[in-house]
Order: C-alpha cells, then structure tokens, then sequence
C-alpha cells in the first residue's frame, strides 16, 4: 500500500474498491472504511462482479464481467478525461508517457465498455463523475484484480487511473493492495522471491551479488529462480528434485490440485515444516514441527508496511521449535557437510542467532527499507512503516511524496485482454474463488476451531437463484458437482443473490471440496499468478 | 464533500404510510425498508418498538381507543378500560381478543379533555360516556357482526 | 407599494365578497366538537337547508372557540347581522333554531348563547358578558373560532401575516430578535426560558457557521413543537385546527430572525384534523409567496416541512425530538451543544412551542411595548389553559398572566360540580404537581407556580374535588412517566418505576409507612440526575402531593382506607337501605351478579363478588349505592 | 491544536480542545465512577455516574458530556453528588442479578467495582421487579445473558459507530427497555459478524466469551499481532497454565485501537489443538537407509516414525546437501510462508541463496 490504513480512512474523500471483499478479507480495515462511509459519508464506488457485503453501503456497485476489469478500468479513465477531472498539472510535472496512455484510452468509450464490461452507460458515468469530484479517492485491491492471466496489467491500469486524478503521493490517496496474509509483506520484503534479495534488490543485479556475496560468504547465480507455480510442475520434467516447504499447503492453495499433487509424489525429497499434518503432509518426507505465532518472538510487517511486533505466549506446543531455530540449526549442518562452499570470515556467513533480535539486526544491515528497523525501536512503540531509512528515521507512511521512488511515474497504455477461459456449452458457468469472513486460506487453522466450524463447517458453493432453478436445485441438501476442464468436486449449495447468474463463488478453505481442484494453472506473464477468478465450469445437481 | 443519497429521516414517514396501508408494519416492509433507506433492520425494530404509534402485528377489526389522559382519568376512564376488556374478556394486558375482531388501545390523550372520558370506537367517538354506555357501544358491533354472519351464512 | 399591501386588499375584498351576499352556519368541529356530536349537527343543518329551500346559507366548519361544555356549538352569521352563538345543541334544535333564524326571523331560543360583539339582542348577552369569557384575554385566540381556519383571507383579514410583513420589509434580522427579546415573551412549552434569548444563541451560532463554512446547504432550522403529549392539554391542538397561519406565520419570522432556511413542525399524529389543515395552510402560504422562496419579493428564503410525531411524549424533550426528526428513537442527548448550538444534523436550530410561535406575529404586528402590557413584571402576556376535570365549565381559556388560581376556577370555571369540595388544581401535566386548596390564591405566573412545586407547563390545568384520590393520581402520572420514559439514563428508568411500585403498594392497601420515606429520598435524586426534563420533572406530582396531601397518603398506609373512595383494594360497595327502592336498575347493570334483591325489596352487594366497576353506583337513579358507607 | 486549562480537584490540568470533563480527568489522573462511557464512543450520559459539580454551572453536569472549558473549576466529589450516585447505584443494582458468585464477570466486572467505589453494598433500600430473560447462547463464540444488561449502551455504540454494523439496538421504552436484535430474534439470526467488540466493552456479565465459562480469569497477558490477514491488529492473548484462555483486541496498537474481526478474537484454539504435530516425524524408509525410489508407499516404510531433532535435522540435511551436489542448487525448491516471521523468511531465503546456492524461493503471495 502506499498509503497507511488510519490515512486512507481519515483523508480519502471517496473510495475504490475493486476486486477486495474488505470486510470479509480484511475485515478491521474494511470496518474502518465502513465507519468513514457511515459517519463521514464519504463515497465508495465498488467494482466486483458479486454483491459482497460492503457493496450493499457502496454509492455505487459496478457488477462487472468476470474478467473485464481493464476495460472496465480504462472506460473511467476516458470519461475522466471528456469530463476533463484530469490533474493536469501532476501529470505535466511528475509523470511520462501520458500521450501513448491517451491514445490507448481513447479507444474506451462508455458505450464500448459498457458491451464488454455489461455495466450500464450511467453508472460508469456516475462513477467517473464522483471520481472526478472527489480528490483525493484511495483504491483498494486485493486478488480479484491480481490473480487474473493479467493481474499485474490490471494493477497497472489502476495506477495510470491514480496518476491521470493526480491521487498519488497525497494523504488519503494512492494505490492500495491489500496483502492478504498475515506477513505476506514481510515474506516478499525479505527475500521470499525468486527474483529478489532482502529489500527487492535484484538477483541479476551484479552490484547486489556482490554486495551479499561479500556479506555472507556466499552468493547466487545472477539469475531468476522458479516460482512456486513453475518450481512443481518441474518435478515431473525432471527439473525439480527436493522441495522444502514452510508453513504452506500447496495442495490446498495451488491451482489444478490434481497436477500439483502429481509432482509431490514423484519429488525426491520433500521437506515440510509445519503445525499440522496438513494436505501437504502425505507427500513428506519429514515433517519438522514448527510453532505458531503464540509461541515465539519477532515481527511482522503488515500491508501498509508496518513492521510489528510479535511475543512469545506459551512455550512451544510438545516438541515443536520456533521456525527460525529450525532453519538455522538445519544451516548450520549443511554447513558442516561441506564448510569450503562459503567463506567463514565473511560478516553475515555465520548462523549462530541468540534470538529474532540479533536476526533483525542483520536484515537492517542489508536490506534498505529496514536499516533503521530495531526490536528496541519496536518495543519503544515507534510506529514504523518501511522504507526507514536509518535508526533515526521516522518510517514513511506514505509513499511518493513529492516524488516516485524511481523519479517520474509512467503511464503504462494497457489494452484489454479477454480471460482465457470463457463459458461454452458444455461449460456454462463462470467459477470465482475466494475465501469467507470466517476462514483462513487453506483452512488449517480455523478448521480446528470449534466456534467457527460451528458457523460454517462446511464448503458451500454460491449459486444465483435463477441458476439454482435452473440446476433443479429445490432448497433440500441442495448438493451439487461442479466440473471444470481440470477436475470435480462436490459441496453443498448456497443459493444467494450475491453472485450474478452465471457465476458461481467457491472457497478453498476445505479440503474435501477445494475450489482449487476445478482451477488452471495459466498464469499471469509477469507476477506468475494464476487465473483463480475466471474458471469455466459446468454445475449439476447431485 | 459528503454524498448521502439514503436518507434517514425518510424512516419514520415510511413506516407511518405502511402503518396506514396496512394497520400494522409487516417484516417483509422492514427488510425493504432496510434496504431502500440502508438502516439496518435492527435500527428500524428499535425506533418501531419505541414509538407508542407503531403495530408490530395486525390489529383486530373493530378498534377501541379509550382516552386515558388526565382529565380522563379523574374522571373515570380506568372504570372505562376495566368494563370494556371485562365485557370482551381481555386478560393479561392483551390488547386484541383472540378472534381477530377487538383491539382495545388506551390513548395517551385525544385532546378532548372537557368532554371527559372519552372513547373513539372505529370512527364514532364518544364524550362524557360511562362504563355501562362503554359496554353497550361494544355489545352493539358484537351483535351486528353475528347478525351479518347469520345473514352470509342464510346465504350461501 | 409591497406585496403584502396587494395580498392584503385581496383578502378583505375575498372575505366581504362571500360574507356580504350570503349567510353562514358555522358548526365547532375542533375535535372536542366532534366528541360532543359535532358531525350530527352538521349533517341536520345540511339537510334542513336541502328541505328549505329559501334557506340560503353556506354551512362550514370552524375550529374551537373554547367554550367546550356548550359543545356542540352552533353559529349562524347573517350578512349586515351580528353573529349568534347556540349550544349545546341537539339535531332537532338545530333544525328548528335554523328554520326560526332563516325563516321566521326569531333569534331567541333556550339554547341561545352568546352574540358576537355585539349587544343587538337584548334577551341574549354578548359574548364577553357571559361569565366564562368575561375574565379572559384572547391573544393567542384572537382568532379561534371566528375564522375559517380553511380560509387563508380570514387570517389575512384579520391582520395575519402583518407581522411577517413589517418583519421582512421594515426590520433587521437583529431587529426582530431585539423586539422579541424586549417582549419578554417566555417559552409556552414549560419551563418558559425567555424565547429572545433562545434566538440570540441560534443567530449567533449560524452567523458563525455562514462564516467559517460557506457551502453548506443549510445554516438553521426552526422547529415547532407542536406534540402536545401532556395528557390533560389541547391548546396547542386547538390553536393548529383553529388558527394555523399564526404558526407559521410565527415560525417565518423565527426563520428570518435567526437566518434559518427551513422550519419543521412536528405534530402529534393523535391530531388528524390539525395536521390537515397545517398541510392546507402551508399549501396556501406557498401559493400566496407568504412561504417558499423570496418571500413577499425580498431576499428572504424558507419553508416548512411537516412531519408527524408517532405517540412519545420524551418527543417534547428537544434533544428528543430531534432525534426523531431524525428517523431515530427519541432518545435524548445530554446537552450542551444546545440545540441552538448544534441541533437538527447538527445546524443551529431553535425549537419553540406551537403558543409561542402564535405569539409572535401579534408582538411584530403590535410591536413589543403593546404585547408586554399585559402579564406581571417576569411574565408577560396572557397563557391559554385546557381548564377540565371536575369544574363546571370545561374548556380551552386564554387569561392574563398574573391572574388568580381561585379565579379562573371559580370566575371561568363556574366552580365544581355536584356541590363538591375543591380538592387540587393540577397543572403542568406529568411534569407539574397539583395544588390544594391553601394555594388557591396563589397567581398564574412561572416563578409562583415553580415556587409552590408545579410549572406552568404547557397549559393543562386538571381540576378535582374530594372524590379524586391523590396517591391515584400520583400513581397515574408515574404510570404515565414509567410508560413514557425512553430508557436510557438509570433514574429516570429505574427510578421512576421504583417509585411507581411503592405508589402502586399504597394504592392496593400494602404501603409501609417507610415508603414515603423511600419517596422522599427517590424524587430528589431523580430530579437532580436525570438525563433529560421528563425524569428531572417526574417526581413533581409525588413530591407535591405529599407535601400537600400527606395526610392522604398515611389514610392509605395506616388506616388502611381511601378517603376518596376510588382505590378498589380499600373501598367497599353497599347498598343504603333507607335510598334502595328495590327498582333492580343495578342487579340487571351488574356485569358479575354481585347483586341479589328482587323488585320493590331492597337489593345488597356481595361484596366478595363485588369488582368495584362502580356500575350499580353510576345507574342508580336513587344516590343508594354507597362507598365505604359514603355517598360520593 | 489549541490547549485549555482547566482544574479539577485542585489539579491544574491542560487538554486539547474539545475534550470533555472526562477527558480532562483521566488525563489529570482523578478518578471519575462511569459505566456508559469509552473514550472510543460518543458520550451517551446514560449511566449517571460521572455527575460533577463545575462553578458556575447548574445543578450536576455529567463529565462525560460536559466539554472541558479554560479556567472551569471542577469537583468531583461533595455530599450532593455521594448522594445521588449511591441511589443511581442502588437503583442500577435494584435490577441486577446480585449472585456475583455465579457470574463470569465477577472480578472484572466494572459494575462491582464502580459499586464498590461509589459505597454502595448489599442492603439495596428499593426492592422491586427485576428484568428477566432467556439466556441467549446462539451465537458460536458469546452469550448474551440480558438479565445481567444494565442497559449502558456500550455493545449497541460499539457496533454501531465501531463496527459500522448495527446488528443491534435499544427497543421498546421505559423499564421494558432492552437490547435486541431485531424482531427480539436470538442474537445468531441478525447480521452479527462476531466480531466481539461489544463483549470487549461490556461492563458487566451480560455479554461474555464461551470460553470464559470454562477459564475464569487469565494469569498472564501478552501483547502480539495476528496471525490473520495482512492489516495486523494488535492483540492481546491472555494466558493461564501455559495455555492460551482467551485473545482481546490491543487498544493500545493504532492499527485496531482494540478492536478485531471474528478470526483475530476467536480464531485461537488451533494453536492448542490436539492435532499439532509435537515431534519431528520421519518416513520409516529413511531411519531404515532405503532409496524412495525403491519402496512402496502402501508400505510400512512409508509410515511416519516419530524421531529425534537431531536424527532429523541431519537427515534432513544430507539429503538436501546430496540432491544438491548431485543435481545442483537449483533442483531445490524452498516455500517460504506469508504466515512466519520477517526473521524466518530472511533466514528460509538465506538458506536457499547462501546454504544451498539456489534463488528457487517464493511463497503463497500469489495465492
């Protein structure tokens, strides 16, 4: 995000959420938004293709396709600029590359976007009209604009849009993705990419090699790794001979189940470090049982880039280890297999780590974002959000001000794609996936609470009214099967008008009816992220 | 500046027309109430249980109001109330006989006080009236209305 | 020349052009003439016009002109004639009254009231003669009852909207505050906080807010209370079916003084009729440029909403009220901000009460030196009351402030009834108290009546003699409060229903003598911590009636007895056997055959049967049936 | 901001602007009794607890609602205001459950404490009928016991001006007042979320956690954040035995300023549940030297074995040192988790880069 969520709340005088359920994904940020619409009477426009729960309080709900949300995105740039709500004077000064964007939004018009998008010609204008009206408007996504086949062009437009309002750089402005995990932030900031070291400092940088090269004793290959969604698949061509997986459960969260499952069990070595015998569990060779957050000490960074910290409650449950004493403990004998693989005297090389403290320490050292970032800072109460910049920077709740990091912004032309798959007959039906207020992800911690197994302990599927009739469901177990090119699966129905005929919502949460069995694996060129919003399937009754 | 397209004070005049229309304000016009004004049906349940005005249930056929203002009172209008849900067997503070055809409501004023008591029964309303003359107003429509059964009964 | 001049000359023109060439038959059809059969005289005067056919007259219905005990009133006008009062009228009179006037020229009939400013007929007295009208002051009244509140020409002709016009076309904003200021005039609604100074605050406050924030949509509200909930009062009802105009004509000039730009008046919906002939009046302002934009041509901007109240009497309580208004529970806020301060979604807004805002336009029109003539030094002017109960002359009464209890009881009132003792004046309603008879002599004005223990209030003024039970109507009025209350703050909630139990314990024979301890303890607290005025002003009636009628109270809790015979747990029916004619009237009335007797033999009371629906008492022709041995 | 000065029991005290009484007390540290207020909230001046004497001022205003005002005087105790806090008090306790013993409050309540404070014990002089309803126990994670509600309003503004949800409402009027949900439906049926802000708030036993029913009080606290969603609230996990009993929003973190979702109040008893893995586990074939490719998986030799840390850890670290010499740092694949901590993820990609020698890191952000 490059603005703080108190920001957002308190400054923005209108709201664009599109592709978030905030009060089901995010629910204490989207709670906040609620009060500001409620008390304030700040404006939201909500694009989703569902009616979600905060659409119902929205000024004004664009049901958009499955899939159209460039178009969709673009339409509102044009009406912008007819309405000319353009902030010139941000363009001409911070930005380049506006022509080439106009000329590629001039092929928008609202009647164009209304055939492709199926939003009335009115609404789009009402929308641009407040858009235009209302300076500084935040936007808010999540995965529905980026788990598409071209999530990272969508996040794009949606920048082009933030630029063209001149939103950017100001308080209750900006573009705002919201991370869905707990420390999804932390995890990318902190090397968790193929394509970055600590900091988004690039692999195929040389100056970066060197500069942890020199610092641990040892380097990488100036060269891209795999991404989850290649690194699998790459078991069976033989690429891919050991994986080790922390606290994840692929065969619950990757798309095309069958196929992921496929290449676990032909991996060689398997590694899973985890609370619970998860999906994944079956295809390990050691489990290595880690702890949760009650049980240990050290941060986490949330998605407005606020570092916090996280305290050991309880001991560690039976034997399990907190995670970091496990990986540097595990370091430390692969070390000792072969010791002249890396340079000893080198000042980060060594493993040997009293606490999350002293790990922090060295991140501040090699990553720029966090040089200023302390566990004694923390403890103080500092409200740190990254880049902080030194011991005595005070973090930077919001990002590009006055300028962009990398100078100026460029507007990038994007052009809309259909999604790869679209409904046919013998697939009529569009399948969204996502999750539900009450469920975490692959569902391997809120499963295993009782209070909310009893709230919903079991898959449901929504259906359109109109569909259900269709299907012949008759509001008895109301079960169904839905098929798509990739595999099946049964759960019961929901039958709801929050989903458009034609569309069907499921979850991922329960592994006995994972949406993902039924999703593909095309993936989005660049962010390598799949396309879990646009699935043809077909739906019958059980 | 704000853009508020829902207002709420369009709540309680909303209620008050479905009131008139129907007699009383039915669920389903609260969750489309709900809705159309966006106040949560909790809200709209609180405001409607706070107004004496407002009827969660139908009423009965013929209505009863029976002032029970100041000068009403001193003036006899609980011997009123007493007569009138003897003579109709109300018990329990039930406010409509459980053939559908009484609802008795004590009034907080009509605003009639020199003519007190005073009772409205459907649109007759009636001053200086006494417990006995209360009972007769009531014995007359439970009689008409059994003479109107008899009359549809001969009928068919 | 202004607009109102043209406005004005069209409504005396209007008004003599349908008065010169026809006759009118004016029946009371305020709601207290509609109990008292009002509709029947109407439809016999209708049809006596349709059977003669040389009777040309045109029959219409006006709102109260106060003199409730002679309800149902009929007034006949005559061109080039005084007009006649008759009532109480029955259908057959009517017919007969009508055909003598119209047909026979005979004026004089037993029911002949009153003539109309005018001593034409010396058989029959003008009306401010007869001894019901002679003491009053009819400001607030000037028009009740004498014009068609239908008819914005009557008002007009009458010199409505006068005081709009010199308001907008001679006057300052501040001005008009000033002239309201210097009339002195207190706020009708109850506690009577001087009503200028309501509008200093509120101009002061969207002065400041014009300034800081230019682009809002509106700066102020003037909101008329017109939810007259205390049980026992109609002024405010008889004012709004029978003089309309002067309201809004009240809250224009409100709206103009403060620089408001819209007015609500909040009705009761228990008042069908005033509600629509505030709909029509509004409808007429608007037409005549008298309401709306740039009223009477000038600058100035404001209309007037309606909005119906939906039955809770803590609506009265600003706070409340707004909240209402609002589309919420009439919930109060603890205050400041002041309504004036922040009030209606938070703008400036003043609330005045439906006589206050009726008295404006005569103190612009008359201008504030001639309204204040009348009154006492800290309260000026004249005060309607609902005079009711048990007098002999109820009505709606309109009297110098300053004057007697004991004359408006005895010189208005005609006394009470059956030749019974005076026992307590109630005024103020569940926020006042009742006064004995050592107060009788007390006068009318807002700091002696405070100083006894009740308020003003907003004008019921209940009267009862030795038969009304004073823990009764305590218990009454705290059923009333317990009802009312909205809930939220703990004394009013708890507290007024703990005391209702203790009350309710004295009533039926359970009383401690260390209750009225209990009482005595409560009141204070819940005067002094209560959220809003209707629990700071609940105890009233409690604290007044047992500092007044202490005695009352012990008669219950240790004598075990009910000195006015009305609780049911302490008193006792029987039939007296010297009065009993044996006639069988009470054993048919009984509705649970408590009675046994045959005729001419004398009947007894069972009294283990006996559920003191007072029935036998009340169709015993003979006075036999006694309370507790007493004949009340 | 402007500052005003004002005194409150001979404390001089300086606040911002637009503070209240209230405010200005507890910021001068002088204790002022009050059940209906939160700082978080709207005044509400429900309770009547907070009645203060200021100069100048009539009768006694209520703190809370009161705005602070520069040189105002302030008393916050004399036999006026004793008195009418004790009969505002009893008359709260005339309609209150008084077996403290069976309630799960008892302790944290703050009606007993601010009873006690203001002076006020068994003997309650007004006696009378006392509200009595179900128990509503519909929803999964709290009850709602109304008998205990002394109608403050506090759940009823959390979730409205808080929550932004309006689940549920003051109904009816007068002594009959209660909280409902609407059409007096049990709590489950409206549009709750759970969210448990306004158990958070409660003041008495009214509304209460399930799982205080089985805990009573926690022996120790600890300030954390989620383990949830990516806006990280501030949380506080309350503890007893070594065992997690309950989790509370942190009021002190400005992410949530005390407030949760469903998962982040109740999302907890995982971290307990039986079936966490409490050893490191080994397939058999591993401890018994076999090749994978030689076993079947149907077999014995794919069974879990329950091992050592150090049986492994070093098993695990030659496999992984052999996959890699013998088919390069990049046959290696390392899944990092959004759900473990910066430190962690730094030392997984430390692992992979500097151990292993491969850039074959990601993690579910994608997902």
């Amino acid at each position: 995000m490059t603005n703080a969520m108190d920001d957002i709340a308190e400054n923005a005088e209108a709201f664009f959420i599109i592709g978030s359920n905030t009060t089901s994904q995010h629910p204490v940020f989207g709670t906040k938004l609620r009060r500001a619409i409620q008390q304030r009477g700040t404006p939201l426009i909500v694009a989703d293709p569902r009616r979600i729960d905060i659409s119902d309080i929205a000024t004004i709900h664009l049901q958009h396709k499955g899939g159209t949300d460039t178009a969709l995105i673009n339409g509102l740039s044009y009406l912008i600029l007819q309405n000319g709500h353009e902030d010139k004077e941000f363009i001409a000064k911070r930005t380049e590359d506006f022509e080439e964007y106009r000329a590629v939004i001039q092929d928008y018009p609202p009647e164009k976007v209304s055939e492709i998008t199926g939003v009335p010609v009115e609404m789009l204008k009402e929308a641009a009209e407040i858009m235009g009206t209302h300076k500084p408007m935040a936007v808010m996504w999540a995965m529905g604009i980026t788990q598409h086949i071209k999530g990272v062009r969508n996040v794009m437009a949606l920048a082009g849009l933030q630029m063209l309002l001149g939103n950017m750089g100001v308080q209750g402005g900006g573009t705002n993705p919201l991370r869905g995990q707990n420390n999804v932030q932390g995890a990318c900031d902190l090397g968790g990419l193929p394509n970055n070291f600590p900091g988004y400092q690039k692999v195929f940088n040389p100056d970066v090699q060197k500069k942890f090269a020199d610092a641990w004793g040892r380097g990488t290959a100036p060269k891209v790794g795999k991404t989850v969604t290649e690194l699998v698949p790459e078991v069976l061509e033989g690429n891919t001979h050991a994986i080790y997986v922390l606290g994840e459960d692929p065969i619950m969260s990757d798309p095309d189940t069958k196929h992921i499952r496929a290449n676990f069990e032909a991996c060689d070595f398997v590694v899973l470090q985890e609370l619970f015998e998860s999906e994944t569990a079956p295809y390990a060779d050691v489990l290595l049982p880690g702890s949760s957050f009650a049980e240990k000490t050290g941060t986490f960074t949330n998605t407005e880039r606020r570092v916090q910290m996280v305290r050991q409650a309880i001991a560690p449950i039976g034997d399990s280890r907190p995670d970091w004493h496990i990986i540097s403990d595990l370091a430390k004998r692969i070390i000792a297999l072969t010791p002249e693989l890396l340079s000893l005297n080198a000042p980060y090389s060594g493993w040997d780590y009293d606490s999350t403290s002293a790990i922090m320490d060295e991140i501040a050292a090699l990553t720029p974002q966090y040089s200023g970032i302390s566990h004694e800072r923390l403890e103080n109460g500092e409200r740190l959000q990254w880049p902080v910049k030194g011991y005595d920077h005070p973090g930077t709740p919001i990002l590009h001000v006055g300028e962009f990091a990398h100078g100026k912004g460029k507007f990038k032309p994007i052009e809309h794609v259909p999604p790869t798959e679209s409904p046919d007959d013998e697939y009529p039906y569009i399948m969204s996936t996502g999750r539900v207020l009450y469920h975490w992800h692959g569902g391997q911690m809120t499963r295993r609470v009782e209070g909310i197994m009893k709230v919903y302990g079991e898959s449901l599927v929504e259906v359109n009214p109109d569909d259900a009739a269709n299907i012949g469901l008759n509001g008895g177990e109301n079960r169904i099967r839905l098929t798509s090119r990739h595999g099946t699966i049964e759960s019961k129905a929901l039958i709801t008008e929050r989903v458009p005929p034609g569309m069907v919502y499921a979850n991922f949460h329960f592994p006995e009816a994972s949406a993902n069995e039924l999703t593909h694996a095309s993936l989005d060129p660049v962010a390598k992220i799949p396309e879990y919003k646009v699935t043809a399937v077909k739906v019958e009754k059980v | 500046m704000a853009v508020s397209t829902h207002d709420r004070s369009a709540l309680i005049p909303l209620l008050q027309e479905v009131q008139v229309e129907m007699g009383y304000v039915p669920k389903e016009a609260i969750s489309e109430i709900s809705k159309e004004l966006r106040v949560s049906t909790s809200d709209i349940f609180g405001v409607l249980t706070f107004y004496s005005q407002f009827r969660l249930n139908p009423t009965g056929k013929h209505m009863v109001k029976i002032c029970s203002g100041t000068a009403c009172h001193v003036r006899g209008a609980p011997l009123i109330i007493d007569a009138v849900e003897d003579e109709l067997g109300l018990e329990d503070g039930n406010e409509t006989t459980e053939d559908g055809e009484f609802t008795v409501e004590k009034v907080a004023c009509f605003g009639a006080c020199s003519l007190a008591p005073v009772v409205i029964v459907d649109e007759t309303t009636k001053g200086n009236i006494t417990p006995d003359q209360a009972r007769r107003m009531v014995r007359k429509i439970i009689k008409a209305e059994a003479k109107k059964k008899k009359a549809e009964a001969a009928n068919e | 020349m202004s607009n109102y001049v043209a406005i004005r000359k069209w409504a005396d023109e209007e008004v003599s052009s349908q008065r010169a060439d026809k006759a009118r038959i004016a029946i009371g059809l305020g709601t207290c003439g509609i109990a008292a059969g009002g509709n029947a005289i109407l439809e016999a005067a209708e049809r006596t016009l349709a059977n003669n056919e040389e009777i040309k007259a045109d029959v219409v219905s006006v709102g109260c002109i106060g003199i409730c005990y002679k309800e149902p009133l009929l007034d006949i006008e005559i061109p080039g004639q005084p007009r006649l009062s008759y009532g109480p009228v029955t259908p057959g009179e009517t017919k007969k009254i009508l055909e003598n006037v119209f047909i026979h020229n005979i004026y004089e009939h037993k029911k002949a009231l009153a003539v109309i400013d005018d001593d034409a007929f010396s058989e029959i007295p003008s009306w401010n003669e007869i001894p019901f009208f002679a003491p009053q002051e009819r400001t607030v009244l000037r028009n009740c009852g004498f014009i068609d509140p239908e008819k914005i020409e009557d008002y007009i002709a009458n010199d409505g909207y006068a005081g709009l016009s010199r308001a907008l076309l001679d006057m300052t904003p501040e001005a008009v505050v000033k002239e309201t200021l210097d009339a002195g005039l207190r706020g009708r609604g109850g506690a009577g906080f001087p009503a200028g100074r309501k509008w200093t605050i509120a101009a002061d406050n969207i002065h400041t807010l014009r300034e800081s924030q230019p682009d809002l949509p509106s700066y102020g509200y003037v909101i008329c209370n017109a939810d007259e909930g205390d049980p026992g009062a109609f002024m405010n009802r008889s004012v709004l079916e029978g003089d309309p105009h002067s309201v809004i004509e009240g809250m224009i000039i409100a709206g103009y003084a403060i620089g408001a730009d819209y007015g609500y008046i909040y009705c009761r919906a228990e008042y069908p009729l005033a509600i629509d002939r505030l709909k029509l009046a509004l409808e007429q302002a608007r037409e005549k440029n008298l309401l709306g934009e740039n009223i009477l041509g000038t600058d100035f901007s404001f209309d007037i909403k309606l909005k119906e109240g939906a039955g809770a009497f803590v609506c009265g309580e600003e706070t409340s009220l707004i909240a209402s208004i609002e589309g919420d529970r009439g919930m109060p806020m603890p205050r400041p901000p002041y309504p004036a301060q922040s009030g209606l979604w938070g703008i400036p807004t003043i609330i005045n009460n439906v006589e206050t805002l009726n008295n404006i336009p005569v103190i612009l029109s008359k201008g504030a030196a001639i309204w204040a003539e009348k009154g006492t030094e800290k309260s000026k002017g004249t005060k309607t009351f609902a005079l009711t109960g048990k007098v002999e002359n109820t009505g709606l009464i309109e009297v110098e402030l300053g004057m007697s209890l004991r004359q408006v009881i005895y010189d208005i009132g005609g006394g009470i009834p059956d030749g019974k003792e005076f026992k307590a004046a109630q005024t103020g309603g569940p926020s006042g108290g009742c006064l004995p008879k050592e107060q009788l002599d007390l006068t009318i004005d807002y700091e002696a009546l405070a100083e006894a223990g009740s308020i003003m209030g907003s004008g019921g003024l209940v009267i009862m003699d030795e038969s009304t039970c004073m823990v009764d109507v305590a218990r009454y009025f705290l059923t009333f409060t317990q009802f009312e209350s909205c809930g939220k703050c703990v004394p009013c909630r708890l507290g007024t229903k703990r005391m209702l139990e203790i009350l309710t314990r004295i009533t039926e024979g359970k009383g401690k003598i260390e209750d009225l301890d209990a009482l005595e303890e409560l009141a204070p607290s819940i005067r002094d911590s209560s959220l809003c005025g209707l629990g700071q002003s609940a105890p009233n009636p409690v604290l007044t009636t047992l500092k007044y009628f202490r005695s009352e109270y012990e008669a219950h809790i240790l004598d075990g007895r009910c000195p006015a015979g009305q609780c049911k747990a302490l008193i006792t029916y029987t039939i007296d056997k010297v009065d009993c004619v044996g006639c069988v009237v009470c054993l048919r009335a009984c509705p649970v055959d408590a009675i046994t007797g045959a005729k001419k033999e004398i009947h007894i009371i069972d009294t283990d049967i006996c559920t003191r629906c007072d029935t036998c008492r009340q169709v015993c022709k003979f006075d036999a049936v006694l309370i507790d041995g007493n004949l009340l | 901001m402007k500052k005003i000065t004002l005194t409150i029991d001979h404390k001089k005290i300086e606040v911002p602007e637009g503070s209240t009484v209230l405010d200005a007390a507890r910021a001068a540290e002088v204790y002022i009794p009050t059940l209906c207020d939160d700082p978080l909230l709207e005044p509400f001046g429900a309770c009547r607890l907070c009645i203060v004497e200021i100069d100048g001022y009539r009768g006694l205003p209520t703190a809370c609602s009161t705005p602070a005002a520069d040189g105002m005087q302030v008393r916050t105790s004399s036999a006026m205001i004793e008195t009418n806090r004790k009969t505002s008090m009893n008359l709260l306790l005339s309609d209150h459950p008084l077996d403290c013993q069976h309630c799960v409050a008892n302790m944290r309540c703050d009606l007993q404490y601010v009873a006690a404070y203001v002076g006020v014990r068994g003997d309650n002089p007004y006696q009378g009928e006392k509200r009595s309803y179900e128990l509503d126990d519909s929803n999964a994670f709290y009850n709602r016991d109304l008998d205990m509600c002394i109608l403050c309003g506090k759940c009823v503004r959390a979730c409205d001006e808080i929550q932004g949800r309006q689940a549920i409402s003051f109904g009816y009027r007068g002594f009959s007042t209660k909280i409902t949900a609407p059409f007096d439906l049990p709590i489950w049926e409206s549009n709750c979320e759970s969210c448990g802000r306004c158990v958070d708030m409660c003041p008495t036993g009214a509304l209460f956690d399930k799982s205080q029913l089985k805990h009573g009080l926690p022996t120790g606290e600890t300030k954390t954040t989620c383990p949830y969603c990516g806006v990280g609230c501030g949380l506080i996990v309350e503890t007893k035995n070594g065992e997690i009993i309950g989790v509370r929003g942190d009021r002190e973190n400005s992410v949530n300023e005390g407030h949760t979702c469903v998962k982040g109040r109740y999302g907890w008893e995982y971290v307990q549940h039986p079936d966490r893995v409490k050893k490191p586990l080994i397939r058999k074939y591993l401890l018994e030297g076999k090749k994978k490719s030689e076993i079947d998986k149907s077999s014995s030799d794919w069974e879990w074995a329950e091992t050592s840390w150090d049986t492994a850890l070093d098993i695990t670290a030659s496999n992984l040192a052999q996959i890699r010499d013998s088919h390069g740092a990049d046959s290696i694949g390392f899944l990092t988790s959004a759900k473990c901590l910066n430190e962690e993820n730094y030392l997984m990609n430390k692992l992979a880069r500097q151990v292993i020698g491969t850039n074959n890191i990601d993690h579910c952000a994608r997902l």
